[in-house]
């Protein structure tokens, strides 16, 4: 019997083990760092002087959607499900946290992660039901489950249609917050859900979701269990969705089947994921801030923004298909393989002879 | 006038350089088997021919004409037509609509119908089927209708990828009769990239072996037949002295 | 002791008879190949082993324990690891990745991992050690950093190979390890085999169309044809084995 | 109640199968699902009304007109946004598709407004009894056009040179490649398709729900699930699924409560593909290794 190959074999060589921990030090030394600056940039924000009140509502409007676009990215950039569905996502989240606050007095933080669970529940369960879904008609099926859900919350009598719910001021341990606290608590939960991402695409969990998306065949061999994995990308895609949505749904105190009932956010959040780089830590990030600003400014033009919107899609499509961030963060990477090289690391792992390979067709 | 020219042929695929330099002629009239086990690069010199990957090296004339520019369907019209390998049908289409997508290069509607007759005589079974979909047909009968579908291209080369893979000999002593028949009434070239040795050599005016993507040995198909060196690229080296 | 038995394994395409009763067996510890003309059914009867492909009839055993009804992934938990012909690698993710998701089966606790317990940590550290013995073992360990596309198709073959290794297995299916290699290249590989086989214990069924390395390794052969057993035994028996010669070389037509 | 609620149902089924046909015509061939299609139709019946309206042409000439621009419109589709990126992974295709949706929705708005336009109605309005049910003279004579246009299709892709060669892409394209067949050309040919169909359903819809840039939205939906009843794949499947679609939304609507009659359409798709991934009637696909 084999005891253990890996065991039996001869020591790993301590300069690849070395090479190895600088590569992925390097790599997550500038994750820190961007993400260091990005937080804190956004922490003075709303201190800054110039800065009025509408624009701190509006940064943590975009705060949400960039979270909600973290969800898409770990389904359809990280597991290679595309999903034309989270806006139905958004809605659980954010109808869960409303009806509790409404029936039960819950307040913001636990609404969110009420809001989380519930949704992360139905993820669950649209992955169980999905399980042999891929490609074009895993893109239907989810869109099938947002109208279906956009149904549900135009026509159950409890979710109150267009008439919408209206809520009560927001708190958090027992302090009433405004727009300028509630974009701190938005704040505060993106810098953790960005934590988890990071900690997850780079954990085995993350590797087996990449392997999934990558090659089924290939994963299942080496032992990856399609079943829990898949379900587990759809759960936590969903549950950091549905915190997304129950911030989404306080913010403005009032929720209505007028703008959850739509296909809408459903679109804009694979936009988001795909124009930002939907396989990279920071592509949603980019993406939520453009899906979230374009309609914005463009409120007066609301056509000419539609047809910029696309335009901008398709310009990105052709030119950086792997996104935006994709495009960033190739001179970082040039830099850090330059860096390596300096370092005399291991000039090695820039390139090196392969063995002569032969034809075959 | 040789009809066929292919000169020091390289081709990759992907990062595999699958030919290695590549170099045979066939002569009009003549039927040139191409011999070789798996993964000896006799596909890719079939796509290489017939237009879908490109040569990287190296050049290929057909008619005096340089085909390595030329798109498949240039290249049909020139007059190769290529009998894929794989039985490759078009499933979802009749038997007839298969045979009128081989005729896709050329817009004489009358010369058309005439050889749809014409080949219909040379396949009997496949007479019975027209109206059948490609995909219902047994296999010895998918592979008469690519045959039959190369055909009416009214070629002057007809291109063979393994015409005997994975069918029962009795079968592909049918098909090989008739290849036969269609070089000895009509005059037609006919190369057949093969694995099956015998009947190969069997049917073949002339023959090349092809290893890793090079031409080792090449002869008449009587001088092959005596080669111990055939056997030996098939059985690996211990066979030779085995088969000796 | 029997490793891997299969009995009466019938596969049907439609109208195709992909396997015909086939049945192998392979003892532990050995290298038994399985060869046959193109289309004969042995990438057919590689999937059906590894429970990629349902079949209708027959029987499959891995260490007496009946695995009919076990998914490919839960084969690599016995212990059977796999590499596929036509190389199924991550293209776009990095070797030392690819090599990780091999020892999937190690990863322990999916939750502590993802959440980076320390614990989990710990064995995230035992993987890449993992990865990069076997790595070594493969000279990969200059390709570690690269993305698996940019590699030339020797290289990508030892990543599929190193990734099947990943997993400790105790045995391995091979498709075809050896094709599109050169000779230099192929005779590394056919050491290596030899090595996880002979020093490791890595039980293997090999399928192979460079009969050299067949011939040289295999301790035994099955050959089959039209999807059913056509021969078997020796090396040196099957070569001389006139069905197996004349199936390789097209059975002489009447 | 049952007869008039069938027959409700294959009126509103007979308008999604315009746009499930083009929906599988287009993802057989380019393996993209056209996010588009609503804008296609919606840009048709625009255009329509335009040529009545403002030009004055008749109501036939009108619909030919506007069926000829959307052919076009789809082949520019083909050639500006969907060629440039062919070789890309299907999310970039598919994404592309919704770029052009923006793109078409923004420009119907600009051009002509968010609010809705009433279609000049061109039969009599008043109901009329048939097969003991009443119905509107409208809805006949769109079920009429859709079996008309069904027709035409089924001779184009039975009996025509490019309709042959359109389905032999779908089998096999490099095979197609093989035979001559020039592939990009079928793809474009496949778009323009997509165009007419979509120029169809649109100004065929017009008089009955009313012209805007979303008016389309609801009927695309239902489009793409009935699609799905034929595994993305089959034309008869997806023919067939519209009018299931039709005629279970009409029979929700009319037993269970007006509420049910939108959801229903969602839940048979959830159910369908859940149970029957490859559709009703969809080719089952080997599970290849």
């Amino acid at each position: 019997m084999a005891e253990s190959i890996t065991t039996t074999a001869a020591p790993a060589p301590s300069g690849s083990r070395a090479a190895v921990a600088t590569l992925k030090n390097t790599f997550q030394m500038q994750n820190w760092v961007l993400a260091g600056l990005f937080f804190a940039a956004c922490f003075v924000f709303p201190l800054l002087p110039f800065v009025e009140g509408w624009m701190v509502f509006q940064g943590a409007f975009i705060i949400i959607y960039i979270m909600a676009a973290q969800g898409v990215s770990i389904l359809t950039g990280y597991t290679g499900l595309v999903t034309v569905g989270h806006g139905a996502f958004l809605a659980i989240g954010a109808y869960t946290a409303a009806l509790l606050m409404k029936y039960t007095g819950l307040s913001v933080i636990p609404g969110m992660i009420a809001g989380g669970l519930v949704s992360a529940v139905f993820g669950l369960a649209l992955g169980l039901v999905f399980l042999r879904l891929a490609g074009a008609f895993m893109a239907i099926g989810t869109l099938g489950f947002a109208f279906f859900i956009g149904a549900i919350v135009n026509n159950v009598p409890i979710f109150e249609g267009r008439t919408g719910i209206s809520l009560p001021p927001n708190t958090v341990f027992g302090f009433e917050i405004d727009d300028f606290g509630f974009y701190y608590v938005a704040l505060v939960t993106l810098a953790l859900t960005t934590l988890f991402v990071h900690s997850l695409i780079r954990s085995g969990v993350g590797r087996a979701f990449k392997a999934l998306r990558d090659s089924d065949k290939a994963a299942e061999s080496s032992g990856v269990n399609r079943l829990l994995y898949r379900t587990l990308a759809f759960s936590i895609s969903a549950f950091i969705t549905g915190v997304a949505g129950a911030l989404n749904g306080l913010i403005v105190n009032y929720i209505s089947a007028e703008v959850y009932g739509d296909i809408w956010y459903s679109v804009d959040l694979l936009v988001a994921a795909v124009v930002g780089g939907s396989a990279m830590l920071f592509g949603p990030f980019l993406g939520g801030f453009f899906v979230a600003m374009v309609p914005f400014y463009l409120e007066e033009l609301a056509d000419f923004a539609f047809i910029l919107k696309g335009v901008a899609l398709i310009a990105v499509l052709v030119l950086a298909p792997a996104g935006v961030a994709e495009v960033v963060a190739r001179p970082v990477r040039a830099w850090r393989q330059r860096k390596l090289l300096e370092a005399g690391e291991s000039p090695e792992l820039a390139d090196a002879p392969g063995p002569p390979t032969g034809g075959g067709s | 006038m040789t009809l066929l020219r292919l000169r020091d042929v390289e081709v990759n695929y992907g990062a595999v350089r699958a030919l290695r330099g590549i170099s045979l002629s066939v002569e009009p009239g003549t039927v040139v088997a191409l011999l070789g086990a798996n993964g000896a690069g006799k596909s890719t010199i079939q796509k290489a021919i017939s237009g879908l990957l490109k040569p990287t090296v190296g050049d290929i004339e057909f008619d005096g004409h340089r085909l390595n520019s030329l798109s498949p369907r240039e290249i049909i019209r020139l007059g190769i037509a290529t009998v894929p390998e794989g039985r490759k049908i078009f499933k979802d289409l009749s038997v007839s609509e298969n045979l009128r997508m081989g005729a896709y290069s050329r817009s004489d509607r009358a010369g058309i119908a005439q050889d749809q007759e014409m080949v219909l005589d040379l396949f009997p079974v496949l007479k019975e089927r027209t109206k059948q979909l490609g995909g219902s047909l047994s296999g010895g009968e998918q592979q008469m209708l690519t045959i039959a579908r190369g055909l009416m291209a009214r070629p002057r080369m007809l291109l063979l990828d393994e015409p005997s893979l994975g069918l029962a000999p009795l079968i592909i002593a049918d098909i090989f009769r008739i290849l036969k028949k269609i070089n000895a009434d009509k005059g037609m070239t006919l190369l057949i990239i093969e694995q099956n040795v015998h009947v190969a050599l069997q049917n073949a005016d002339y023959a090349y072996v092809l290893q890793l993507g090079r031409v080792t040995v090449e002869g008449t198909a009587k001088e092959l037949q005596e080669n111990r060196e055939v056997i030996a690229s098939y059985m690996g080296t211990q066979a030779h002295a085995a088969a000796g | 002791m029997t490793h891997l038995r299969c009995e009466g394994i019938t596969v049907r395409f439609g109208g195709v008879m992909a396997c015909d009763n086939v049945s192998i067996e392979v003892p532990e510890g050995k290298i038994v190949g399985l060869i046959g003309p193109n289309g004969a059914g042995k990438t057919t009867l590689f999937n059906v082993l590894s429970r990629f492909q349902e079949y209708e009839s027959g029987h499959i055993t891995y260490r007496d324990q009946n695995v009919d009804r076990k998914k490919p992934h839960e084969m690599i938990r016995l212990g059977m690891a796999r590499t596929f012909q036509n190389l199924n690698l991550f293209g776009e993710q990095s070797t030392l990745d690819n090599i990780l998701i091999g020892a999937h089966r190690h990863l322990g606790n999916p939750l502590a991992n993802m959440f980076s317990l320390p614990g989990a940590r710990r064995n995230e550290a035992a993987l890449v050690d993992k990865a990069l013995a076997v790595a070594d073992m493969l000279h990969l360990n200059h390709q570690l950093d690269k993305p698996v596309k940019s590699l030339s198709y020797g290289w990508r073959k030892r990543v599929e190979l190193a990734r099947a290794l990943a997993a400790d297995p105790e045995m391995i299916l091979l498709d075809e390890p050896v094709a599109g290699c050169n000779d230099e290249a192929a005779a590394e590989l056919e050491e290596i085999v030899r090595h996880v086989n002979r020093n490791l214990g890595v039980t293997m069924l090999l399928v192979e169309h460079d009969m050299s390395m067949v011939m040289k390794v295999c301790d035994y052969i099955y050959v089959i044809n039209f999807g059913a057993n056509l021969a078997d035994g020796t090396p040196a028996e099957v070569q001389e084995n006139a069905d197996v010669i004349a199936a390789y070389l097209g059975e002489p037509t009447q | 109640m049952l007869g008039q609620l069938l027959m409700s149902g294959l009126a509103a089924g007979s308008l999604y199968a315009l746009t499930a046909v083009a929906v599988v015509v287009v993802f057989r061939n380019t393996r993209t699902i056209n996010l588009a299609q609503g804008d296609f139709a919606m840009m048709g019946a625009f255009l329509a009304l335009i040529f009545i309206k403002s030009l004055g042409l008749s109501y036939l000439f009108a619909l030919g007109l506007s069926v000829v621009c959307i052919m076009a419109l789809g082949v520019l589709t083909e050639r500006l946004v969907m060629r440039p990126i062919a070789d890309s992974g299907w999310l970039t295709l598919f994404t592309a598709t919704l770029g052009v949706y923006y793109i078409l929705h923004g420009v119907s708005g600009w051009l002509w407004g968010r609010d809705t336009k009433a279609f000049p109605v061109t039969f009599d309005p008043t109901p009329i009894h048939f097969l003991g049910t009443v119905v509107s003279e409208g809805h006949l004579i769109n079920m009429a056009w859709v079996t008309a246009i069904g027709a035409l299709l089924y001779s184009f892709f039975r009996y025509t040179k490019q309709g042959i060669a359109m389905r032999a892409v779908t089998d096999d394209p490099e095979t197609a490649q093989l035979m001559g067949i020039p592939v990009r050309f079928i793809v474009m040919l496949t778009w323009a398709m997509a165009g007419f169909l979509g120029a169809f359903a649109g100004i065929l819809a017009a008089p009955i729900i009313y012209v805007a840039p979303e008016m389309m939205d609801e009927v695309l939906i239902k489009g793409y699930v009935a699609a799905v009843f034929g595994g993305l794949y089959s034309i008869p499947g997806a023919i067939l699924g519209a009018i299931l679609i039709g005629v279970a939304e009409n029979l929700a609507g009319g037993y269970l409560g007006a509420h049910f009659k939108t959801a229903i359409a969602f839940v048979m798709i959830v159910i369908l593909l859940a149970f029957r991934p490859q559709g009703l009637i969809g080719i089952q696909k080997r599970r290849e290794v």
